[in-house]
C-alpha cells in the first residue's frame, strides 16, 4: 500500500466526486480510487470537511446525501439555473405528496392504511409513478388477509430531496409525538374500528 | 349556502383565478399553499352570512370542488373557515355546511367519491349519538363520539402539513441541480479479468484430450512436459536472421537432466523444421536459427 | 435588465458550467442564466478567467474546448479515477479454457492443431483475449504452408497460477484419477447435484 500526501488525497477526492455519475460514499472512495494507498478514516472525513468548506462561498456544495457524497449547485440559484433547461420542472399533485409523505413518515406502510389516514383512495397511478421514479419500494407484506404490501422510502427519495437520512425530514418529531399519542390512547383506536367498517 | 371565498388554493393558476373572480375582486393576500389555515381569518366572516347574492360560475364552482383531497380536507377547510377549535366540533354546523357542499357536488355531477357520502354517513351518526339522552347507568367517562373524528382531522391536518414541508424541501431537477464534470480523455474503464483456477486448466485439459481420443484412431504423443517448455524458450531465444551458437541454449548449471531436456527438444524443434541448424565443417561450431520459409 | 454584481456573476457562471449537460459558450451563459442581467462581454470574460485561475489547484479544471467551456478532473488523477469505471469481464467460456490448457501442455503449438484435438475452430477472439491477458504469445512459426503462429504461455501465465515453471503444471492424468476418485466418494452428492445441471 502506498502512501499519499493530504494535498493530493484532496485533489483525488474531489475529482472522484465531481466525476462520478452518483453519490459516492466514503467506502466506494476507498474500494475505487484510493485503493492502492492507505487512507485512516479520519483523514478522508477531514480531507472531505475541509472539501465542504472550500466550496461553502462558491456556486456549487458539497453535500452528503443518503447514498453518498455529491456536488449540487447553489439552492439560490435555482431560478437562474433552470433556464438551461426548456422544460420546467415536474409539479406534483397534493394526492401524491400526500401519498409520499405518508410513506416517508410512517413507513413501512401499507396502502389501506394510507388511504385511511386520508379519507380517499390512493390511485394506483400515484403509487406507480412513485415506485417508477425510485422514490418508493415494496420492502414485505403486512400479515393480515390479503397480505397487503407495504411500502417505504428508498435512498433514490432521500437522494431526490437532498437528505441523507429519515431524520432530516422537516418535522420529523411531529409525527412521532402524534403516532406515540394514537398508539397509546386505546380507546380511540376502538373507535376507530366501528365507523370504517 | 356555499362560501367560496377562502378555499384552499392547490397552487394551480386555474383554481386562483377562479377564486379572485368570486370574492367580487376581493383581495387575497394570504398565501395559501405555505400556510395551512390563516385563510378564513382575514376575510370570511362578511361573506358567510349572504353569500346567496353571489354568482358562481359552474365550471369555477367544479374547480374549487375539485381541489379538495377528500372529505377529510373538505371539513378541515370548514373548520378553519369558521374559527372552530377543532378540539370542539360543532358537529351540527359543521355537518349542515358539509352536507351543502355535497349536494351541490351532486348537483354539478361530479364524480362523487364514496368517501364523501360515507363521511356524510358518519357525521350523522356522530350528531344523532350527541343527541341522545344520556343514560343514567353509563360510565361517566365514555369517549366523546366526535373523539374520532377529531384524531382523524388533527392526523390528517399533519400529513397536508407534512406534504407541503416536503414540496418545499429543496428538490434536484427544480431547487438544484447535480453537477456534471467530465473526465479528462485518458480516463479509461478498467476491466476487471474473470479468475481461473488452475484445476479449471487441468480440467479443460484432460477433457478436450479425452475428447479427441474418442474420435482419433492414434493416439496422440504427449511428449514430456519440460520439453515442451524448452522447446517455447529456445524458439523464443532466437531469432530468424542471425545465428546463435548452439551452446547458448544450453545452461551448464541445470545439471545433466537439464542438458538433455534441452538436446531433446532441439531434436523435436529440428524434426518439426521450426529451427535450422548449420555447421561450417568437422568438429566446427554449430550455430542455429528459427526456420523460414524461403531458405525451405 | 437588472445589474448583477461581479460576486454573484461569478457564482452564477460556475454554477452553469457546472449544472449544463455540455460544454457552454459565452454566448449560451448570455442567452440562458445571464438573460435578465446586463453583462458586459468583458466582465464575463474576467469572470471566467478568475475562475480559470480559481480551479487551478484543485482536482478538476476549468477549460474551453471547441464547444465552450466546462470542467474536467485533472489530467495527472486518470490512472486513479479510472478505477471509477470498472467492469468484471464475462466468465471464461469452456473453449477458452481448452485453448489455454491446449497451448500450457502441448506448447508451442498451432491454431490448427489446438482445432484438431478440439473438433471445432477456435474463435480470433480466444486468441486475442489470451494474449491481451498476456498469458500466450507467439513464440514462432511453424515451417508448414501458411507458416502459422505457434503458441507458448508467457511468464505471466506462471505467475498468475503461481508455478515456476511449467513442469509444476499437475499432471493431467493424475489429476483425473484423483477427480474421479473424489466424485465416486462423493456419489450421493453428485447425484443430489445432477438436476441442477
Amino acid at each position: 500500500m502506498k502512501k499519499i500526501n493530504t494535498a493530493q488525497l484532496k485533489q483525488l477526492v474531489e475529482a472522484a466526486i465531481f466525476v462520478a455519475e452518483k453519490p459516492i460514499t466514503k467506502q466506494q472512495l476507498k474500494e475505487s480510487v484510493l485503493s492502492e494507498f492507505t487512507v485512516a478514516d479520519r483523514t478522508l472525513s477531514k480531507v472531505i470537511n475541509e472539501l465542504m468548506l472550500d466550496y461553502q462561498p462558491r456556486g456549487i456544495q458539497l453535500i452528503e446525501v443518503a447514498s453518498g457524497f455529491r456536488f449540487q449547485s447553489l439552492d439560490a440559484l435555482s431560478p437562474w439555473l433552470s433556464k438551461l433547461w426548456q422544460e420546467s420542472a415536474p409539479k406534483y399533485s397534493r394526492a401524491m405528496l400526500e401519498t409520499l409523505a405518508l410513506i416517508a413518515y410512517r413507513q413501512p406502510i401499507t396502502r389501506g392504511e394510507i388511504e385511511q389516514v386520508r379519507g380517499v383512495a390512493v390511485s394506483s397511478n400515484i403509487i406507480k409513478t412513485l415506485t417508477e421514479r425510485d422514490w418508493i419500494k415494496v420492502v414485505g407484506h403486512k400479515e393480515v388477509p390479503g397480505r397487503p404490501a407495504l411500502y417505504a422510502t428508498t435512498k433514490g427519495f432521500l437522494d431526490y430531496f437532498s437528505m441523507s437520512s429519515l431524520a432530516d425530514l422537516p418535522n420529523a418529531d411531529a409525527f412521532e409525538n402524534m403516532a406515540e399519542r394514537i398508539e397509546s390512547d386505546s380507546t380511540l383506536k376502538v373507535l376507530n374500528e366501528a365507523p370504517s367498517q | 349556502m356555499l362560501d367560496t371565498t377562502d378555499m384552499p388554493s392547490n397552487g394551480s393558476n386555474g383554481a386562483e383565478l377562479k377564486n379572485e373572480e368570486l370574492t367580487n375582486g376581493e383581495k387575497q393576500s394570504q398565501v395559501p399553499v405555505q400556510q395551512p389555515l390563516p385563510l378564513a381569518f382575514i376575510n370570511g366572516e362578511a361573506l358567510i352570512e349572504k353569500p346567496e347574492d353571489l354568482f358562481i360560475p359552474p365550471d369555477a364552482l367544479e374547480v374549487i370542488l375539485e381541489i379538495f383531497e377528500g372529505p377529510l380536507d373538505l371539513l378541515l377547510y370548514l373548520i378553519r373557515k369558521q374559527k372552530f377549535d377543532i378540539t370542539v366540533l360543532p358537529i351540527a354546523d359543521v355537518t349542515k355546511q358539509y352536507m351543502e357542499y355535497v349536494d351541490a357536488m351532486m348537483a354539478l355531477k361530479l364524480e362523487l367519491a364514496a368517501e364523501y357520502l360515507l363521511m356524510a354517513a358518519i357525521l350523522a351518526e356522530i350528531k344523532s349519538r350527541l343527541l341522545l339522552p344520556k343514560r343514567s347507568d353509563e360510565s361517566d367517562d365514555e369517549e366523546d363520539p366526535r373523539a374520532e373524528l377529531i384524531r382523524r382531522l388533527k392526523e390528517y391536518e399533519l400529513v397536508k402539513q407534512a406534504a407541503e414541508d416536503l414540496d418545499e424541501q429543496p428538490r434536484l431537477e427544480r431547487d438544484v441541480f447535480n453537477v456534471a464534470v467530465s473526465t479528462s480523455s485518458n480516463v479509461v474503464p478498467i476491466r476487471v479479468e474473470p479468475n481461473v483456477s488452475l484445476a479449471e486448466v487441468v480440467l479443460a485439459f484432460s477433457q478436450a484430450m479425452k475428447r479427441a481420443q474418442a474420435f482419433e484412431h492414434h493416439t496422440i504423443a504427449r511428449e514430456a512436459l519440460s520439453t515442451r517448455e524448452r522447446m517455447s524458450l529456445i524458439l523464443s531465444l532466437l531469432n530468424s536472421t542471425d545465428y546463435s551458437p548452439l551452446e547458448a541454449l544450453f545452461t551448464v548449471e541445470e545439471g545433466r537432466a537439464g542438458v538433455v531436456v534441452s538436446f531433446l527438444a532441439i531434436l523435436e524443434l529440428m524434426k518439426e523444421q521450426l529451427i535450422f541448424c548449420i555447421q561450417a565443417g568437422p568438429y566446427a561450431k554449430i550455430h542455429v536459427k528459427l526456420g523460414s520459409h524461403e531458405e525451405n
